[in-house]
């Protein structure tokens, strides 16, 4: 294939350079019934699941049809998107914060059209293109990181446990039977590159392994301060090393017990991979949320320490994650958000109720704030 | 027939999620086929090297690709994430596979010709894979050779008026819910600040001085829709100072059944009959409503503007007129001290273009983390490790109890030395005759 | 006067030594009436403030009068209290765990007596001897430390500001209007030999002004690691000093910034002096409980950040702690204690309602801990 | 005529509460006048010294006592806080002035006459000054001189068969509540507890084997009346494990009025009719009980048994009968980490003679403490240090959900080599076969 120019110019790469443009800017993209009433919007009303309808003062409506779908998606996909877009929605569309897709229409009559268009349409592999729901109190769409798609931290993959966990909880994508709204978020590592910290439910990728040192490269490929520096439990001093070669290296030496397997000495030095097919899996985090309806936002707790790897449909993640789904669904009051209920119920009833072992392991030990985690009181429950 | 077997990947078809295998599947198959003879200009198999790359890391449960490398286009200090594969002979078509940051639109919102020149761009110059979008907002373009990074971004800007976001120790690509374009509870016009503040910020954004990452998000109300508080280094939250709207008739209408209860959020299960009283009086964290004689009163004094009566009767009850955001800060994932949420330090501020008031806020704290935070120190961080008490002495704000959910309960206070009588400076041997050793 | 011996020689410590036999055995003190009914009692109840009812399982009854009384005391104030109780109680009596003094008796014929004649009796200077009261939703005594009496790191004293405080809040100690128990303890440095750190309201002595430095005795009196590693904040670190004598000694520098006045470097090492005229006074705490009664127990919260040392009647402290108390009776409910009270409103409301000035001094910045203090919310009120 | 003015102590005479000035100037002159002929074996104006260089700190703002000398009783470790004043000349009678802590009895019930020998011992051997009681519960004799010491402790152990308590590194002197000598709600017999404790751990109490103080506090139930959830190293608190017994016509003498809610303790104001539903109903923290059709009825299995109801209603209302107690661990004052308050170790545990179960777990905790406290270092802050995890293993007690309020909400688990398969040992060659560099 034929290499062809943008217009750029590697000799010259100042000329005709454009920076700073920013962003387009939003109200080139509003549909017209959007830009007509924005700040004017009265109420809204779920219609049924993936189907809300906004009134506007003067009386106007906007129907929104939410879609899900994987995130990463191809430019066929964008395109197909695109011409449901086309066909219609006078070619607008947009994307939620949890990325499902919305479709909007400015008139009632237009609805049923669209929802079949998108109802009908499948992959090859017989999953739906365009499952339409994630409105009200049910599960959305589960925001998520890359995974073994493109990361090189990852503990388990993104994609493939949010699919796994997806198609496992389809039917609450399409119904609104749950107490309150439950977000489920994945994280592939402890960086947490989607809020997991504050979800209803979390899935995150962890390592169990302390990094392995290469030795020989270390010190060519890192910078050694910077890789001790990085380390939150002090565990990496810096040591000599001689290789088999009877060279002597500069290196490091991690104290094996100080380690909290967070990998951020990796992601300062390459030459202190973690990754580990026993090693590596998931921790479940449970009752965090995010808005400040009714309780305060509040961090998601470990509930399951470690999950192992059970590619590709992980059906051990999958149940536990069922099961707390379940119990909550019959246990909570209306409006409850998950951690809200656990909170009421007690911690010690949680576990009780979603069948789930209390290890050790889910006790803090993390610096001074763990204290506060510890039960200052009488008040439990036997 | 595709260039690798994908047994464990291939599982991962079924169900009824839509499933990015069959996508990357069909869009290999189509990249193979090149029915519309795209001159390529990365190897042609990428998609099927991602899926076979993939496979391999489902087969032997740890990631192939390498630590980032440090690519990106002239000027930038982000935009683009560099990746290799660590294994490039047995999947070629990935050995770079760099991503690089599209910044979204305010909202999200676009049209089909800006998304198809898009994808006509990344069908030439990259995988045709893309996230929709990353967690941070931006669109990703995912996988392309480190050649190509330029042309991309000269089209990007050169065509389609499109920039890069950010990525690196920069501010990065800030983003809203979709506050007023289709929400009736927003305060203010997230759009148009996040979209004021991002253009009055491109240095930030495209060119480090900063010591690590900052985020900006904008939720028009303390519903969250963008979930600020957990993930912006600055979260701007609408709110307002005085009374919530009651419309008693529609109060009425809620009690009676003919509106449902928080707009048929709750629809897939029968709750009985909606009964304000415990579904909502009886919910207020500060129990400041009181439903009597059909009438339903609100003491807004108390109000904590938590949103759950509203969220249950949006035809009754409508946010306040004074309206104006909160400014929290610091929120932050777990690394290094454990996660943050965005600590309140504004409690109001009016909303009002140019935002100069805002602005100040903002530039001040970035003239304290730039001048005092570590490399690698979040601003969440840097307030943990200097004290609040600093931030507000940094960024000339009153102390004010609504920063606080509680005073401090040790009395480990760090008094000045201007702040006691005296000083202290102390001659040890005029203490001593009055105490003797 | 001349020496007297118990019998013991100082040539031969140990010769018919005795030790390690322990407290007296709690029974032997038993009145009859409690030694009979102990583990029977059926219930309680408060007649008049300080005076309590228990009766018991047979029908016994033992009915208590529980006075108040500054706990240093002399031993013409025990016989006095021992002439009382022989008088009335058979020769028995008991202490409360705050202090108060509780004569018992079995009959409710003998209590009248006994009140009339704990009442009638007052010090020279005109104050009670055996105010009665103390009991239920009112102010009973303060539990305190040394100050300025006996130890050698107080900010403060403690039985004067005690007395300042109980002459002021005098009518809650005989009533029991308040809408629960108020506890107020006291402590006259952050030692804190008393649980101020879990009271409703809380007088602490502070210091303001890092120590002095005695560098001639330092070496000699210290030992200098010791000083070192006490610092909580890692303020001081060893130094070399010539003395005006020419002497070069060895002794530590404090690095000012980082001292926080715990004080803690001083209670190692004599040469490190802090008290001082302006820099010591009383901080103001509140809102802490012990208790797991509905909420769970707390810590006191710093509500006043200094108020100097006005002797000998510390006015503004014992304005300060009235404004507390009649906000507190004003506006909280039945059975809500004062810190529950404050959360419950906000404390925003708790300083507007108690017209308190909210100082940054007031924000915690002491460690990791101190996030958790602050306002993670969008919830507060205007 | 007192030996020195004191006109700013004076002013502590006035007003109704119980004055110390007043109590310590009559005490002086008693002394000064002597009636009885007492051989005062320390200085007659001791009192009177006391209350001059009182007068002197309240002018200039300052103690005037010494760092703590290192005095004490031959053999023992604690039990005497040595005191020397700094202004000796001007006030010799209290150039020395140690205390001696004497330890109390359970439940602080005296006799006349066991009080009366202490105070001849006491007006003989020292100040005649004492605290009734210190904040550990000790009786403690306020100042006499180094040589009284041993003359002092040789008279108490001789004449009155009674001992020191606990000072420096020590247990320290054990306090209970009054428990079932006069309270209902006593779930366990606290006297009981502390004596077999105290007389048990004697050598603890008196020679130091442990890096700092050591308290133990006995609460009968959660209401917590001697505090030991805040000032004890280990905290025992009764509770009991099956069902609150209700008297329901008790509870319909309660809803009628006849019996005062509280047992009278708000009786200083009018709040009104008792309500049932509003005063205990409504307050319960977990929101297990109803009171319908004139009867109340609590869910059990949710109670977390606060003592709220039993304490409004104590004649209707019964602690269980399947009692015990919690043990809670580490609670401490500021110094150095901040304070903290008993976390709960055992949920629950009988307490039955000779309390086998309880002393093993003590035992256990010590063993730690002593082998990994560092000097200086309280159980709690040590428990801070190395985990509560570590406490757990070390008492060999299993990890249950009631030890925590919640779950950790950071990921950062500190897995054990033996806990993860294939353990830590690999091969960086091996690895690198399959990721290339
Ligand atoms: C479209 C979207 C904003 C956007 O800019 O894209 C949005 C839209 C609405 N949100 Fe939201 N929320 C959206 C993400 C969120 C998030 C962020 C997240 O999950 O990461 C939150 C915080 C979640 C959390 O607390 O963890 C969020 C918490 C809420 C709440 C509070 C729910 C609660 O019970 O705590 C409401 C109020 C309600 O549901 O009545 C709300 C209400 C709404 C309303 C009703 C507002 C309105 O009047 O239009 C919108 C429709 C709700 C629905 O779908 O049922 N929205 N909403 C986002 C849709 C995501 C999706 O595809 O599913
Ligand atoms: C692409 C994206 C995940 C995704 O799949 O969507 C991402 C990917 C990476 N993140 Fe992130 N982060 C992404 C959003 C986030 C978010 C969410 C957000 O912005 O709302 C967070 C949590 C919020 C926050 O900032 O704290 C996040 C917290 C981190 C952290 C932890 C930072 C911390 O202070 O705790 C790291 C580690 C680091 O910076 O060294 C990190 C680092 C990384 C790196 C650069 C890996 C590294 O160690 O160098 C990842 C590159 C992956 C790759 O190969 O593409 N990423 N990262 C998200 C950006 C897409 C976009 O621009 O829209
Ligand atoms: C005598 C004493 C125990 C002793 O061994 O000496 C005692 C005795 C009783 N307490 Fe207490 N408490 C005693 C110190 C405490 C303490 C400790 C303290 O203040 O340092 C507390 C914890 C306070 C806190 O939470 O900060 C305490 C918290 C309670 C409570 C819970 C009150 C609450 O609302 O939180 C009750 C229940 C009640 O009042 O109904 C209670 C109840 C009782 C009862 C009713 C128990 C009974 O059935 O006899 C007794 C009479 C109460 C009264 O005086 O109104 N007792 N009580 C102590 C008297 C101290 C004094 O002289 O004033
Ligand atoms: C006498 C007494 C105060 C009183 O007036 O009642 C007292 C007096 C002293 N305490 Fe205390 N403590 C006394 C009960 C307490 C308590 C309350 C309790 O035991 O329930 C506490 C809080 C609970 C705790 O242990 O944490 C307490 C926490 C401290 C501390 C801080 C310990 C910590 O780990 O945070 C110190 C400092 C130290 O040990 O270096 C301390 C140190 C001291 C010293 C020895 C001063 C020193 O720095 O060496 C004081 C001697 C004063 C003197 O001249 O007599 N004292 N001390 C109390 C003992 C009397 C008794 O035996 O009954
Ligand atoms: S969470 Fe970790 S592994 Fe996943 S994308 Fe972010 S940095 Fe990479
Ligand atoms: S993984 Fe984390 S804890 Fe372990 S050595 Fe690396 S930086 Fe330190
Ligand atoms: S955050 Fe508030 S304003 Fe924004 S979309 Fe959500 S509900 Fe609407
Ligand atoms: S917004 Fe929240 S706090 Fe305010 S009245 Fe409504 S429910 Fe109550
Ligand atoms: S609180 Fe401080 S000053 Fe007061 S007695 Fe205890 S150690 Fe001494
Ligand atoms: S007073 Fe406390 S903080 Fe200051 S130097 Fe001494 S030990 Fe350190
Ligand atoms: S703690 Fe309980 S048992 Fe002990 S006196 Fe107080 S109320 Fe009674
Ligand atoms: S003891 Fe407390 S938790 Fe139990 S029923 Fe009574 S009020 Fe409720």
């Amino acid at each position: 294939m034929a290499f062809i120019s943008s217009g750029y110019d590697p000799k010259e790469p100042m000329k005709n350079r454009i920076t700073d443009i920013g962003p387009k800017k939003f109200d080139e993209f509003y549909p017209p019934v959007i830009a007509k009433n924005k700040g004017k919007w009265l109420y809204h009303e779920i219609l049924e699941p993936g189907i809300l309808v906004h009134v506007a003062e003067g009386g106007d409506e906007v129907y929104t049809v939410r879609c899900g779908g994987a995130r990463i998606m191809t430019t066929s996909l964008i395109r197909e998107i695109c011409e449901i877009a086309e066909k219609h929605c006078d070619g607008y569309l947009r994307f939620t914060t949890r990325n499902n897709i919305e479709f909007m229409v400015d008139d009632k009559s237009k609805v049923d059209a669209l929802k079949k268009d998108l109802a009908g349409r499948k992959f090859a592999g017989g999953s739906f293109k365009f499952p339409i729901g994630g409105t009200g109190a049910g599960i959305t769409n589960i925001v998520h990181t890359q995974g073994w798609i493109h990361c090189h931290t990852p503990a388990t993959d993104a994609s493939g446990t949010v699919k796994a966990t997806m198609d496992e909880v389809f039917s609450d994508f399409q119904n609104m039977r749950l107490p309150a709204p439950l977000r489920i978020s994945m994280a592939c590592c402890l960086n947490m590159c989607g809020a997991v910290h504050c979800s209803d439910i979390a899935i995150l990728g962890y390592h169990r392994k302390p990094p392995m040192l290469d030795h020989e490269y270390l010190d060519k490929l890192c910078e050694i301060p910077l890789a001790i520096a990085a380390c939150p439990t002090g565990a990496i001093k810096p040591t000599k090393v001689d290789l088999p070669s009877g060279e002597t290296v500069k290196s490091v030496a991690v104290n094996n017990e100080r380690c909290m397997f967070c990998g951020n000495c990796y992601t300062m030095c390459p030459s202190l991979p973690l990754a580990d097919k026993d090693g590596d899996g998931i921790v479940l985090m449970a009752g965090g949320k995010v808005s400040n309806r009714i309780s305060e936002p509040k961090f998601s707790k470990v509930v399951v320490a470690f999950l192992p790897n059970e590619v590709p449909r992980w059906p051990q993640m999958t149940d536990t994650i069922k099961k707390m789904i379940e119990a909550y669904a019959a246990d909570a009051k209306k409006y409850e958000r998950l951690g809200e209920w656990a909170e009421r119920i007690g911690w010690e009833r949680f576990f009780e109720k979603c069948e789930l072992p209390f290890t050790h392991h889910l006790i803090d030990d993390f610096r001074d704030p763990a204290y506060y985690t510890w039960r200052q009181s009488t008040q439990f429950k036997f | 027939m595709m260039k690798h077997e994908t047994p464990l990947l291939d599982q991962l078809e079924s169900g009824p999620w839509p499933s990015f295998v069959s996508d990357l599947k069909a869009e290999a198959e189509k990249r193979a086929k090149n029915e519309e003879n795209i001159e390529f200009q990365i190897p042609s198999d990428v998609v099927e090297d991602l899926l076979g790359v993939l496979e391999l890391s489902f087969k032997d449960g740890t990631t192939h690709w390498k630590h980032g490398g440090i690519v990106g286009v002239f000027g930038y200090g982000g935009g683009v994430i560099g990746r290799y594969c660590d294994q490039p002979n047995a999947f070629p078509g990935v050995a770079h596979f760099h991503t690089m940051r599209v910044a979204q639109p305010g909202g999200k919102f676009y049209t089909t010709k800006y998304l198809k020149d898009l994808c006509d761009l990344w069908d030439l110059r990259g995988s045709g894979i893309t996230n929709m979008h990353g967690s941070t907002g931006d669109i990703i373009f995912l996988g392309t050779t480190t050649p190509q990074l330029e042309e991309v971004f000269f089209e990007l800007t050169h065509r389609m008026g499109q920039d890069l976001g950010g990525s690196g120790s920069n501010l990065r690509t800030p983003a809203d819910c979709i506050g007023q374009a289709r929400c009736e509870y927003a305060c203010y016009d997230t759009q148009a600040l996040c979209y004021d503040l991002t253009m009055e910020y491109q240095d930030e954004l495209h060119r480090p001085a900063f010591p690590y990452k900052f985020k900006f998000k904008f939720d028009g109300c303390p519903n969250g829709c963008v979930a600020s508080i957990a993930r912006a280094d600055m979260s701007f939250i609408g709110t307002w100072k005085d009374d919530i709207k009651i419309d008693q008739e529609a109060v009425a209408a809620y009690v009676g059944g003919e509106f449902p209860s928080n707009a048929g959020a709750h629809a897939g299960r029968d709750w009985g009959a909606f009964d304000i009283q415990k579904e909502v009086v009886d919910l207020c964290p500060t129990n400041c409503m009181k439903y009597e004689g059909g009438k339903l009163e609100i003491n807004n004094r108390e109000c904590v503007r938590c949103m759950h009566c509203i969220n249950v009767m949006p035809r009754a009850l409508k946010i306040g007129d004074d309206k104006g955001l909160s400014i929290l800060v610091g929120a932050k994932a777990p690394i290094l001290d454990g996660a943050q949420m965005g600590s309140l330090l504004v409690p109001f501020i009016k909303c009002e273009e140019p935002y100069d008031e805002i602005k100040e806020v903002i530039e001040k704290v970035w003239d304290w983390w730039m001048e005092e935070g570590k490399n690698r120190e979040r601003l969440g961080e840097l307030i943990k490790r200097q004290g609040f008490q600093k931030l507000l002495e940094m960024t000339e704000i009153d102390p004010d109890p609504r920063m606080v959910s509680e005073p401090r309960s040790n009395p480990y206070i760090f008094w000045k030395e201007e702040e006691v009588e005296g000083g202290w400076d102390r001659d040890i041997n005029e203490f001593r005759k009055h105490h003797l050793r």
